[in-house]
């Protein structure tokens, strides 16, 4: 198993190294440049300017040093947040986005889980249509029609949560102080979790409802067993298995809708770094928040794949 | 009687992936290891052995579906093995094949008459569309399916007459040889007993040759006139039907049809079973010397050391065993 | 010889009826559960009925894209003035913009997924119908590209290369054809394994005709299954994008720019995100409902 | 004496969206302690659903009516916890498929293990020693090794024996096998049935061997039943039954075989047509389209079974009219 985890760092290295090549010369091919929309800067500020960032040189040259850079863990200047190193600003975005991500994360894995086996276990009942009505609901809505109406409802007409604001506020931070840091993220990991509770839930469903239909749990109720530890002990693990692999999917689907979600709850996490840079050509930046967000799903993918082999035994890791 | 197909010390090994990281290796299985034999004219070869083997790949290699890694297939005298893909093509009109699965091995989206018009516009691209037909039609009265099922789909048929249409696919381009693979073990024993005796009134009508895998003794045992006994991708014994049912000289024949159960209750009772011990060895890690001594009675530490040659018994009767005699 | 004529035209006849027996093919079978299944049906109705407002619906309507009603900013929705949808806080009519947004919007989910399939089918299929090394290689190179933030790339895209409606398209497009080559490469592999498959080439059938009459049919189902999921989550993406102000730009639009405007307005004028949220959520439940009713109908395992 | 088994009027139906299917009708036997049954038919002939209704294990669009007494309880009638104490206990069940029969995930000595502490709340320790003492009887070697590895780490045969085991664990006093060679080699099969012809001799426990294939059941049972399309055709004594059998379709089963017994290079006597659909069976006998004896009343009346001579039953107009 260690093993098999070193060989798939080593293929993340090269990974990597493609996802910021690409995002580079990309980035770096369209006409136009960072410093095109300020028209009030004089011809030789522009020329200064674009020498301080190497802009100047070839751009294989500038690749080159980029990745030098990178390589000793330094992603350069931010370029329209003056004054700031890219790391510095993901040092205080990441924090943000990933207290927001892993909540949203855990909370839809949890709940969508739940639901598919409450689901499954009441398969072709009111408690299963229900369920599966609520998944649809989750899917068809998408979260930025369900960000502002939450907002709109639990923010400006409730009173109850913060919004648009790190502060906490609201009725729910007043009766319940303990729980008050938490206010501002709940509006977003709502939002972030709906659509993956939606999918892992159904996913959950299917999974389960094929799982029980498996020899070897007739077999499990043959021996008289109890239906709880039919359910828990022979049935659950091999109906996690495609929830396991979907969650790859969603924890990269995750951290791209922080963007959407962290744009409209105005959370200074990187998905608004991200939007800013890649509109104003800010290259280190939104490099930089690349190469951070591709080793997170590289690295969570990872976990993801290991923890399928602890769940399935006829997977041998390191072969 | 006439040789139409020889096979010389076929081989057919799938290289496979073993160990970790640090230490890949190629491992081949031996699937096929040097089998040789011979089928006459309008002769029925009984292939018998357990699952793993060897059998079916035999099948394939024999008709090119998997290639072989060595040695020769002759069909009348040509070397099948070193034959361009399309030479190969034209080739499969006299050689065709019969699966296990009958429902599998019929595309469900075609009806009967478009799965058995196949072969016959592969053969001959030219041939008229009621030329066709009444080929078509002949070879399902031969087969014993109706008119009417002409323009129904696979899925409407039960096992049997699956493998009805199955049989007149393989039979349309009238070919001299069918190898069957285990084509009746997936069907009901009433069912079955009607493709046997389809399978041997098509033999008789049309002279055509069989190579018939089968696990089953005595299936074999009724349909061939003579037998092959394969263990682990080896030839173990080769006879006629009557010898080798009579006078078994390989312990693993003998342990074969000795455990076939007897629908004799008096007979089934009394009678003597060899019980061999354990399972089959893997085919990436088969034993040395005899590939059969793990299991085997008679194993001595000869048996360890050589690789036992196949022997003539007398009476075409061979053998591969250090202790027939 | 009457008699011999007689039991010839008899069995003429009998080979007659004979031939006109039809047998279900699996095609018809999985239509009929198709159309058995009501919510499938329900959202065959509404997509289309959607589909044909998108066409007709501005034509109905008095206004036009261009007319900005000084008189009647924001209005609620109405039967007076024929502002059915009401207005925006530019005085455009918003039961114009709504179906000029459907256009846009389903022109985008279908286009981007014409792509897509395109890319996916022809990868999945190669990879899947080549196997060994080469498939390896393949599905590699996907495996690598899933790991990424791919809706970073579009959005390097689209805001690097200008925003016109053509280069959502391909962005989208571009990025979204994994998973098809996927669903097209497992395909390919099972049915390559099928014995009918063996048996058509043991019959000595030429490669084409083995790609044409068994493979594409039986791998096929699947993919469209796939096609019908992948149409409205394309919607999505654009949605996203014009959310962000990234998608398509005036004086074009699309759902995603209606809804991005709405929520802004959210507190006075809340049919501005109301309306075209809808829209996109009732063609959401279609697709879904279609997709999931075509793999019951393909797929017959009671679920 | 009592019998520990009995089945009075047991009917399975299946609803399905072609309608329903009536896969066991009106289902009658009984079995002794200490007796070997075996049910013989073909697939589809209803023989597995019969064992599955009563262990309360059929599938979700399933339905039984009649009664299932084993020892003197209504297994039909019990709830499932009051299931749960009978069966893995007093009444055991070998599967078909081993390979896809037992929980893939779950080390094997673990699910040896929970049959015993579910039901006779066993220690870890003790029940370990039970189970080590079941495998040694059963000749599986390595226990301590085996017991650690999954089931993918087995061969066929052995899990088989594994099935086995885990229904010998609580020396239950009716075991249903289905079909427990059927997936096997021909030298492995030989293993198994050897094991149940120990197995025979060293318990007091009924037996019900469900099976295809009437040569195991030559060489293993006491007493058969013939099903056809969902019925009861024939029943009797094994030494009655194949030296007479009596039903056209056993007489039909008996002469179809390839048998290595038999004379060679006469044609197998093949039962003609094909089985029966359990959607639409007829409202006569439904073999009477296959049947080389039939009349006009077979297709319109259906036989009931009668009593020939004490212990034999069969179903058919035929033996009625001679």
């Amino acid at each position: 198993m260690l093993s098999y985890a070193l060989k798939r760092l080593g293929i993340a290295a090269p990974t990597l190294f493609i996802v910021v090549s690409l995002s580079f010369f990309l980035m770096h091919m369209a006409p136009g440049g960072p410093f095109d929309a300020d028209a009030n800067l004089e011809p030789q500020v522009i020329e200064n300017l674009k020498a301080a960032y190497d802009l100047d040189k070839p751009l294989v040259e500038q690749y080159i040093i980029y990745v030098g850079k990178v390589f000793e863990g330094d992603f350069g200047p931010s370029i329209i947040y003056q004054d700031r190193s890219v790391s510095q600003l993901i040092a205080t975005g990441l924090p943000v986005s990933l207290r927001v991500g892993l909540s949203a994360i855990f909370i839809a894995a949890l709940i969508g889980i739940t639901l598919g086996i409450t689901a499954a276990l009441n398969q072709n009942k009111t408690t299963d249509y229900a369920v599966m009505a609520a998944a649809m609901t989750g899917i068809a809505v998408p979260s930025f029609v369900l960000a502002p109406l939450m907002t709109l409802i639990f923010g400006v007409i409730l009173q109850m949560l913060p919004i648009a604001t790190l502060e906490p506020s609201g009725s729910f931070a007043r009766n319940f102080p303990a729980l008050a840091p938490m206010t501002p993220y709940i509006l977003p990991v709502i939002a972030l979790a709906i659509p993956q509770i939606a999918v892992i839930s159904r996913l959950t469903r299917g999974a389960m409802i094929e799982v029980l239909r498996q020899n070897y749990i007739r077999t499990a109720r043959a021996k008289g067993l109890a239906e709880k530890r039919v359910v828990w002990r022979h049935a659950l693990q091999a109906g996690l298995l495609p929830v396991v692999s979907y969650l790859g999917p969603a924890i990269a689907g995750i951290v791209t809708g922080a963007v959407v979600v962290e744009s409209i709850f105005q959370l200074p996490g990187m998905g608004r770094f991200f939007i800013q840079g890649a509109i104003n050509r800010d290259y280190p930046l939104v490099l930089g928040i690349v190469i951070i967000f591709a080793s997170a799903i590289i690295i969570m993918n990872l976990l993801v794949d290991l923890l399928y082999g602890l769940l399935d035994p006829k997977v041998k890791l390191d072969a | 009687m006439s040789t139409v197909l020889k096979v010389e010390n076929l081989k057919v090994h799938f290289p496979i992936k073993t160990g970790g990281v640090l230490k890949r290796r190629m491992v081949p299985l031996k699937a096929v290891d040097g089998v040789s034999f011979e089928v006459n004219a309008g002769e029925c070869l009984g292939v018998v052995g357990e699952s793993g083997c060897g059998k079916s790949t035999l099948g394939r290699a024999v008709l090119q579906l998997i290639k072989p890694t060595s040695g020769r297939v002759l069909w009348l005298g040509e070397d099948l093995c070193g034959l361009s893909p399309e030479h190969m093509r034209q080739k499969r009109r006299d050689l065709q094949l019969v699966f296990q699965d009958p429902l599998a091995s019929l595309n469900p989206r075609l009806t009967v008459a478009e799965i058995i018009r196949e072969p016959l516009y592969a053969a001959e691209p030219d041939l008229g569309r009621d030329e066709a037909d009444r080929r078509i039609d002949e070879m399902m009265a031969a087969v014993g399916l109706l008119p009417e099922m002409r323009n129904r789909y696979p899925h409407e048929f039960s096992g049997g007459q699956c493998q009805r249409i199955a049989i007149a696919r393989a039979m349309v381009l009238k070919p001299k040889l069918i190898i069957c693979d285990e084509p009746v073990s997936a069907l009901d024993v009433s069912i079955q007993a009607q493709v046997i005796n389809l399978l041997r009134k098509l033999q008789r009508d049309y002279g055509l040759s069989l190579i018939f895998i089968s696990h089953d003794l005595s299936v074999v045992r009724h349909l061939c006139q003579r037998v092959m006994v394969l263990y682990l991708g080896h030839m173990m014994e080769l006879a006629t039907r009557d010898d080798l049912f009579a006078k078994p000289l390989h312990p693993y024949t003998q342990a074969l049809i000795s455990a076939v159960p007897i629908p004799d209750p008096a007979k089934e009772r009394d009678k003597e079973i060899i019980v061999l011990s354990g399972d089959l060895p893997s085919p990436m890690n088969p034993p040395s010397g005899c590939v059969f001594r793990t299991r085997c009675p008679k194993a001595t530490t000869k048996c360890i050391k050589d690789v036992p040659m196949p022997e003539d018994a007398g009476n075409i009767h061979t053998v591969a065993c250090h202790h027939w005699r | 010889m009457a008699f011999f004529q007689a039991q010839r035209d008899a069995q003429i006849q009998l080979m007659d009826a004979a031939a006109r027996v039809r047998g279900r093919s699996l095609w018809k079978d999985a239509a009929e559960r198709f159309a058995r299944n009501k919510a499938a049906m329900t959202g065959v109705v509404a997509l289309s009925i959607i589909a044909i407002m998108s066409i007709i619906g501005p034509m109905i309507s008095p206004h036009t894209l261009e007319d900005l009603a000084w008189d009647a900013i924001g209005l609620p929705p109405t039967f007076e003035n024929s502002h059915w949808f009401g207005t925006d806080d530019t005085g455009r009519d918003m039961w114009v913009l709504t179906w000029y947004g459907a256009r846009v919007s389903l022109t985008i989910g279908v286009m981007t997924t014409v792509i897509a399939l395109s890319i996916g089918v022809a990868y999945g299929a190669t990879a899947g119908y080549l196997g060994g090394r080469i498939d390896n290689a393949m599905m590699r190179f996907v495996d690598v590209i899933y790991a990424l933030p791919l809706l970073f790339f579009i959005i390097i895209l689209v805001t690097i290369f200008g925003r016109n409606i053509f280069l959502v398209f391909v962005a989208i497009g571009c990025v979204e054809w994994l998973t098809m080559a996927r669903i097209v490469r497992g395909q390919t592999l099972s049915v390559k394994r099928k014995e009918y498959i063996e048996a058509a080439l043991a019959a000595g059938v030429k490669t084409p005709t083995i790609v044409k009459r068994h493979v594409i049919p039986n791998v096929i189902g699947p993919v469209i299954v796939y096609v019908t999921l992948l149409v409205p989550t394309n919607i999505l993406v654009e949605s996203y994008l014009s959310f962000l102000g990234l998608g398509v730009q005036e004086p074009l639009t699309s759902w995603g720019v209606l809804i991005s405007r709405g929520a802004n307005a959210l507190e006075t004028a809340p049919w501005l995100l109301l309306i075209p949220a809808t829209c996109l959520a009732i063609t959401m439940f279609c697709f879904n409902f279609i997709g999931d009713g075509l793999r019951d109908a393909l797929d017959p395992k009671d679920r | 004496m009592n019998p520990i088994f009995s089945l009075e009027n047991l009917n399975v139906r299946f609803a399905t969206k072609e309608g329903e299917v009536a896969a066991v009708s009106d289902l009658s036997f009984s079995l002794q302690r200490g007796e070997c049954l075996g049910i013989v038919g073909e697939s589809g002939s209803g023989k597995s659903q019969t064992f599955l209704a009563t262990m309360g294990l059929l599938a979700a669009n399933g339905s039984t009516t009649g009664r299932a007494l084993f020892q003197g309880q209504d297994l039909l009638k019990l709830d499932r916890d009051a299931l749960n104490k009978i069966r893995g206990d007093r009444l055991a069940m070998i599967f078909q498929d081993s390979g896809t029969s037992l929980t893939p995930h779950m080390k094997v000595g673990d699910q040896l293990m929970e049959v015993l502490t579910t039901h006779k709340g066993l220690s870890v320790e003790a029940a370990r020693k039970r189970i080590l003492e079941v495998m040694e009887s059963i000749r599986i070697p390595e226990v301590d090794k085996r017991l650690s590895q999954y089931p993918h780490e087995f061969s066929g045969g052995m899990r088989q024996r594994v099935m086995i085991a885990m229904a010998l664990l609580c020396e239950p006093d009716l075991l249903i096998a289905d079909e427990p060679t059927t997936a096997l080699d021909v030298t492995v099969q030989a293993q198994i049935l050897q094991l149940f012809k120990a197995l025979k001799h060293h318990t007091n426990s009924a037996i019900v061997l469900i099976t295809h294939d009437l040569g195991v059941v030559a060489g293993l049972c006491d007493r058969v039943i013939v099903m056809y399309g969902g019925r009861v055709v024939e029943e009797g004594a094994v030494a009655d039954i194949f030296a007479r059998p009596k039903h056209p379709y056993t007489k039909g089963l008996l002469n179809c075989m390839p048998r290595l017994d038999q004379d060679l290079d006469t044609e197998l006597q093949a039962i003609p047509g094909q089985p029966p659909n359990l959607q639409k069976l007829p409202p006569g006998c439904a073999f009477a389209d296959r049947c080389a004896v039939v009349t006009d009343r077979c297709k319109t009346e259906r036989p009931v079974l009668r009593d020939y001579a004490p212990g034999e039953r069969a179903a058919c107009h035929a033996l009625e009219a001679a």
